[in-house]
């Protein structure tokens, strides 16, 4: 099914909308689906994104568990092992932090381990980023870890209609996903259709957002927005900027990345979690390996600093914004002449 | 004809092989196990042999922790403070806490207990700023013995076992009191931390505030033992079940179990059973998980009423006492107030000064983009971008 | 005046405040506990109303499983294993756990319970592959139900419950039964995973091997507890203390415990008293944090020993069952030696196989460059580099 | 102090033996520090590391602790809030992951939290990597989560000099320290006087290990042998290849490490520890930003596969050895002349 929704249908709905809906929507088409985590159940979770789903599919099916990160994905594990398809939610980035052995040295082995004998098709939300003035611990970028996990999907939608489409097909996945929801899109807004959703996004293939031909922004969830702001401000300056979602961070869409970069020349990696050591070495890296020639300068990271994320009152100047990146476009080497003579 | 070379197939004379040779029930249980009801003093006959200044100074703190509750929520309302986790209700383990240590001891809070530390002596405003968001812990804990507020339930408890270890082995009469709530109990951290403690005989009291909740879930889907007080026995540590809304009580408990570790005999674990009567935090709908009859039947169960009922028993709620004890309240309230009205002054290059002793070149390079950034900041805008 | 609306002042009849609203002890303590001694059987006058059949079966078990650990410690001498840490002498725990168990339940072990697996009638070759190191997981769990051994302790656990609940919320009567070391109590999974359990009340059973030592680490220095079957009572499920050398009374209990547990009566934990008589793994030097009179002293306690003493006693132990007995350890032994003794057939490009359901392009990448060299290998080395 | 150890009086030590005097030297210097973990005690660690430092410096000081790395970890904070300086040991690579909130949420950040009022003087050593036959989950690389952790340091031996002279150097920084001791290089000798140790090696400072003009080996703790073989083999084919040990992945030292490339104009990073979203991408990323113009092909990377450590009998094809590496430095281009119009 490739069909989109009449535009009639289509009305403003939030990026927590849409993962409600998903949630319901996989729910209702699998009853193998559980959701399960903290407050998940009568509260409908901190975030609201299982507002409603207890009530209507039962407690067993959307549970309330015990408060203890570990046990949560090591149940879990037991569960995909008995063929549920779990879902859990951690409730904020950090306090997934308790469930790493288990995600490490089983929920991303199992399959391998087992020969293929023991698949794990669980889904793990975890609402990540900054921006949303949280107190310490609430505001982890924690991508880097995941993204060192073979094993390991990691997803992050940076649209309403991602929201659904990715969210749906993370729980379809017969491996693990580590579906990554940018706190401050949660309340982000657009026309979408919760009648007719969009169809089911396939894992592992990013989407040009906005086509320009004098570099690429290659950015993934919460920086989408801070992006596409960015690229319109660079018009200004004269820059036509392609910027590029990335939408899977594992499996990497090396072909449109590369498609992009080839075509514009130049690239900028933008994300919020710390540079070092970040996604961002990655992706400028296997940019670098395949598109060496192609290249008028070299791929540039905006990244948030080394340091703790900051206390909500400083997060501003932590937290890649339109300046920094346009700064960093500007550093392209637009002007120099040395690329002329290349004989690739 | 034999598997083993034993003289197993000649028996014995007894026909009672003996106990596995190394068993032995290394503790008894039974001192362990916390009582059948939680303790309680006020309301019994015991409560009248209290010493008076103690039931005074706990009330006066009472009071003046509710209207610090009070005050804080109310800054919240005000766009002054991002968050508060309440502790309305639960003044009297706060209050209890703080008042049971030595100034040498440690305290160790979770996210909720900025009341704790503000009974220990703490400025309000200094325990505040976690959440307000100027900095992550605004006092230094080695000045005021106590640790940041932690966040992450749970974790901040092998930190005072470690602490109080250390303490020890320094020879230091010091005790760690760690503060938890019922929720953080099921974390592995909880665990780890219970059996060092016990394992290394370490002077460290733990202290859950059993409020019924984690947020939306009640201790019946938290927890299915006999009472949270009962997780001492599997550590070999005692356990103790209180009232959590009896001051004295718990000060006596407290205090039992901090002595009982400055004297080295070890851990103690106290559940606490209390009540939280606001929401969660500010940012919560406690109406989604909680009936208001509830929330009523633990306002009859108000410690600062509780405790108000025996010192009008016994005459000591004078209106002298009574306004002195108001005014004190309503001083720090003041104070509060007016002080976070302010703009706590901030300068963003700190992001970089405390990472590392020693500034890396790489931070060194981002803190220099950061000061050219803020530079142009105040430079007109078309001559930011050159 | 008060800082509370509360008729706090005009004093109730009763001077007694009730209880907490919502305060009653959940569960009774007293049924949770252990008893004071482990509870055995063999050389006690019930073990002479034991079932014939049962011991002889048990007894053709742990003689099969001895001569098993013995071959597989074996094996690690002569080059064919890569490590192998025995349960010789924790036989009857490893075969009671096997035998408690229906078709339908699961095991989950732990890195040492091979021989649980074996006896349970795992591939004892299969059951090896992880120590031998051609695959981590020889078998495939669905078909035996016995999950992978697991090497992170305790991490198991909580699969074990997360099965079992999954189990029950399908409607299917499946028990899981996990095994875990004394030193495994210590992880936080231990505490988390048994805690979702009882509240969950999932049929799930632990069976906690306490063999005295985590590697070198006595159990004196890894719990304080009167026991570990006293971690029980903090989760709200009976804890029963056994001598893990008696395999009827290890039977006994287990069999009652899965059958609890499959009735709905939710999980239990058991610490059997038993002792690794040979070193932690062939690579492991025991003498250094242990004597010889402690080996020595669990010898004479040994379970084949006790069960011997039992059946000799009832004249169940004829020469010719003795003999069979033998002999079917001996062919395990010797099939297992032949089939070790020839190297496994293994394909390097299976380390891209089962990664993800669907090869990503990443994995393609690299499958093809380890092929090429491959394949380049064997190919003359002048060729190889262009 | 500079002096090196007068030739005489050196002679073969394993990595592990310096390990230990490292230990032992430091607990007779400075009577905070204490170490702990599993088994370090009576049997002095699995790997025999701690041997005989229980007996002479007491229980008290090498102790054994309950089997639980996140207690063994927390607890650490807290003695060390108190004024020690403790050395924990992790028994193996994996096992550390229990303790990965403890050292995310409180170790890396304790000193930035407190405005600088709580430093954490801590080590963290973890026996590291493959290639010694370990059974599942006992042979990781797990460095990428170290290096995306704000606020740790991380730091790993290649020799045995450098064994001592950076734990002493560990130990003695006021920062945590995430130690990372090669499991196979343990058993490893060199000329190496214990009686008159190297002095203390500085944390952040890489170094040249093998000079040579034609292109940068960038590689450090276990994979340093391979890449010297590989340059020795490397001289059949034409090629002379500089070895660069990093010794410390964070601090990172970007000016050895650029000054090296600028020099040969190539350069391929080598470790063990899986390619995506590991400590290779950061390095040829942060060195393509640095030295773009004097780069005559991209930076390559040999690393891991991205897939779960494989069992011991099949652990060679995953480990990068002396070919991949020589297949990886041909294909750095050698043979284009379109480096020649550049303008830098
Ligand atoms: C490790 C961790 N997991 C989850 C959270 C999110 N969280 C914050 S408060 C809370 C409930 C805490 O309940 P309890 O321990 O009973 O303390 P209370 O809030 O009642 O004082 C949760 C789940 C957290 N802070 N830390
Ligand atoms: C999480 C974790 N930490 C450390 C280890 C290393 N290790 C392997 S066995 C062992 C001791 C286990 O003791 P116990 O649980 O009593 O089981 P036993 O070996 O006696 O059967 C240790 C520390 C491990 N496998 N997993
Ligand atoms: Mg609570
Ligand atoms: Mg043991």
């Amino acid at each position: 099914m490739t069909t989109t929704a009449p535009a009639a249908t289509r009305k403003p709905a939030t990026m927590a909308q849409a993962l409600t809906r998903a949630l319901h929507d996989a729910m209702a088409a699998d009853p193998t689906v559980h959701l399960m985590g903290e407050d998940v159940g009568t509260l409908g979770g901190v975030f609201r994104i299982t507002d409603g789903l207890a009530k209507e599919f039962g407690e067993d099916r959307c549970s309330d568990t015990p408060l203890a990160e570990a046990g949560i994905l090591g149940t879990a594990v037991g569960m995909a092992m008995y063929g549920l398809r779990p879902v859990v939610e951690m409730q904020f980035d950090a306090f997934a932090y308790p469930a790493f052995e288990q995600l490490i040295s089983h929920v991303s082995r199992m399959r391998n381990r087992t020969h293929g004998a023991v698949p794990m098709p669980l889904t793990i939300r975890v609402p990540y980023g900054g921006g949303i003035g949280g107190v310490e611990h609430h505001s982890d970028s924690s991508e880097a870890y995941y993204l060192a996990t073979p094993g390991l999907q990691v997803v992050t939608p940076a649209t309403v209609a991602d929201a659904y489409g990715l969210l749906r097909a993370a729980i379809a996945s017969d491996d693990p996903v580590v579906f990554l929801e940018p706190k401050r899109l949660y309340w982000s807004k657009d026309d979408w259709s919760p009648d007719a959703p969009t169809p089911v996004a396939p894992i592992g293939r990013a989407e040009i957002r906005r086509r320009g031909e004098s570099a690429t922004l290659i950015t993934y969830g919460p920086s989408l927005p801070v992006c596409l702001e960015a690229a319109e401000a660079a018009r200004a300056e004269g820059w036509d900027l392609e910027v590029l979602d990335l939408r899977s961070l594992m499996p990497f869409d090396d072909e449109a990345v590369c498609a992009s970069v080839r075509r514009t020349g130049r690239a900028v990696v933008v994300h919020e979690s710390p540079g070092f050591g970040g996604p961002g070495g990655e992706i400028a890296a296997r940019i670098t390996e395949r598109c060496f020639h192609h290249l008028e300068a070299p791929v540039l990271r905006v990244a948030g600093f080394d340091i703790p994320y900051p206390p909500p009152m400083l997060e501003r100047h932590h937290l890649p914004g339109v300046d920094r990146i346009l700064d960093t476009v500007a550093r392209l080497q637009w002007e120099s002449g040395w690329t002329e003579g290349r004989g690739a | 004809m034999t598997v083993l070379e034993q003289p197993g197939s000649s028996r014995n004379k007894s026909s009672l092989p003996g106990p596995p040779p190394d068993w032995r029930p290394r503790v008894d249980p039974a001192p362990l196990l916390p009582d059948a009801e939680p303790y309680r003093l006020l309301g019994t006959p015991a409560a009248r042999g209290l010493d008076a200044d103690l039931l005074k100074r706990l009330y006066a703190e009472l009071v003046r922790g509710r209207r610090y509750n009070v005050q804080a929520t109310a800054l919240t309302r005000q766009g002054r403070l991002a968050v508060y986790p309440s502790s309305t209700g639960q003044e009297a383990c706060q209050v209890a806490a703080a008042l049971a240590l030595e100034d040498r001891d440690w305290l160790f809070p979770s996210y909720r207990d900025t009341l704790a530390a503000v009974a220990r002596g703490l400025d309000p405003v200094q325990a505040l700023t976690l959440l307000r968001g100027d900095w992550h812990t605004g006092y230094d804990p080695h000045r005021h013995r106590i640790a940041p507020l932690c966040t992450p339930l749970a974790t901040q408890l092998p930190h005072a076992v470690g602490l109080a270890h250390a303490a020890r082995l320094k020879g230091d009469d010091v005790v760690a009191l760690a503060m938890v709530g019922d929720g953080g109990t099921s974390e592995g951290d909880f665990h780890e931390a219970l059996n060092f403690a016990a394992v290394w005989q370490a002077p460290a009291v733990f202290l859950v505030q059993n409020n019924g909740f984690a947020i939306s879930v009640p201790l019946a889907k938290q927890s299915a033992a006999p009472s949270l007080a009962h997780k001492a026995v599997g550590y070999g540590m005692p356990g103790r079940l209180v009232d959590g809304n009896d001051a004295p009580a718990l000060h006596e408990v407290l205090t039992e179990a901090v002595q009982r570790a400055r004297r080295g005999g070890g851990p103690t674990l106290i559940e606490a059973i209390t009540y939280r009567i606001e929401a969660h935090t500010n940012a919560d709908d406690a109406t989604r998980y909680r009936t208001d009859a509830e929330v009523e039947a633990w306002r009859a169960h108000d410690p600062i009423a509780l405790l108000e009922r025996e010192l009008t028993a016994r005459g000591l709620l004078t209106d002298e006492f009574a306004a002195a004890t108001q005014d004190g309240a309503e001083r720090l309230a003041a104070d509060l107030r007016g002080r976070m009205n302010q703009d706590p002054a901030l300068d963003p290059m700190d992001l970089f000064t405390h990472v590392f002793a020693e500034q890396t070149s790489q931070l060194r390079d981002q803190a220099a983009q950061l000061r050219a950034e803020l530079d142009a900041e105040q430079t007109p805008a078309e001559e930011a971008r050159p």
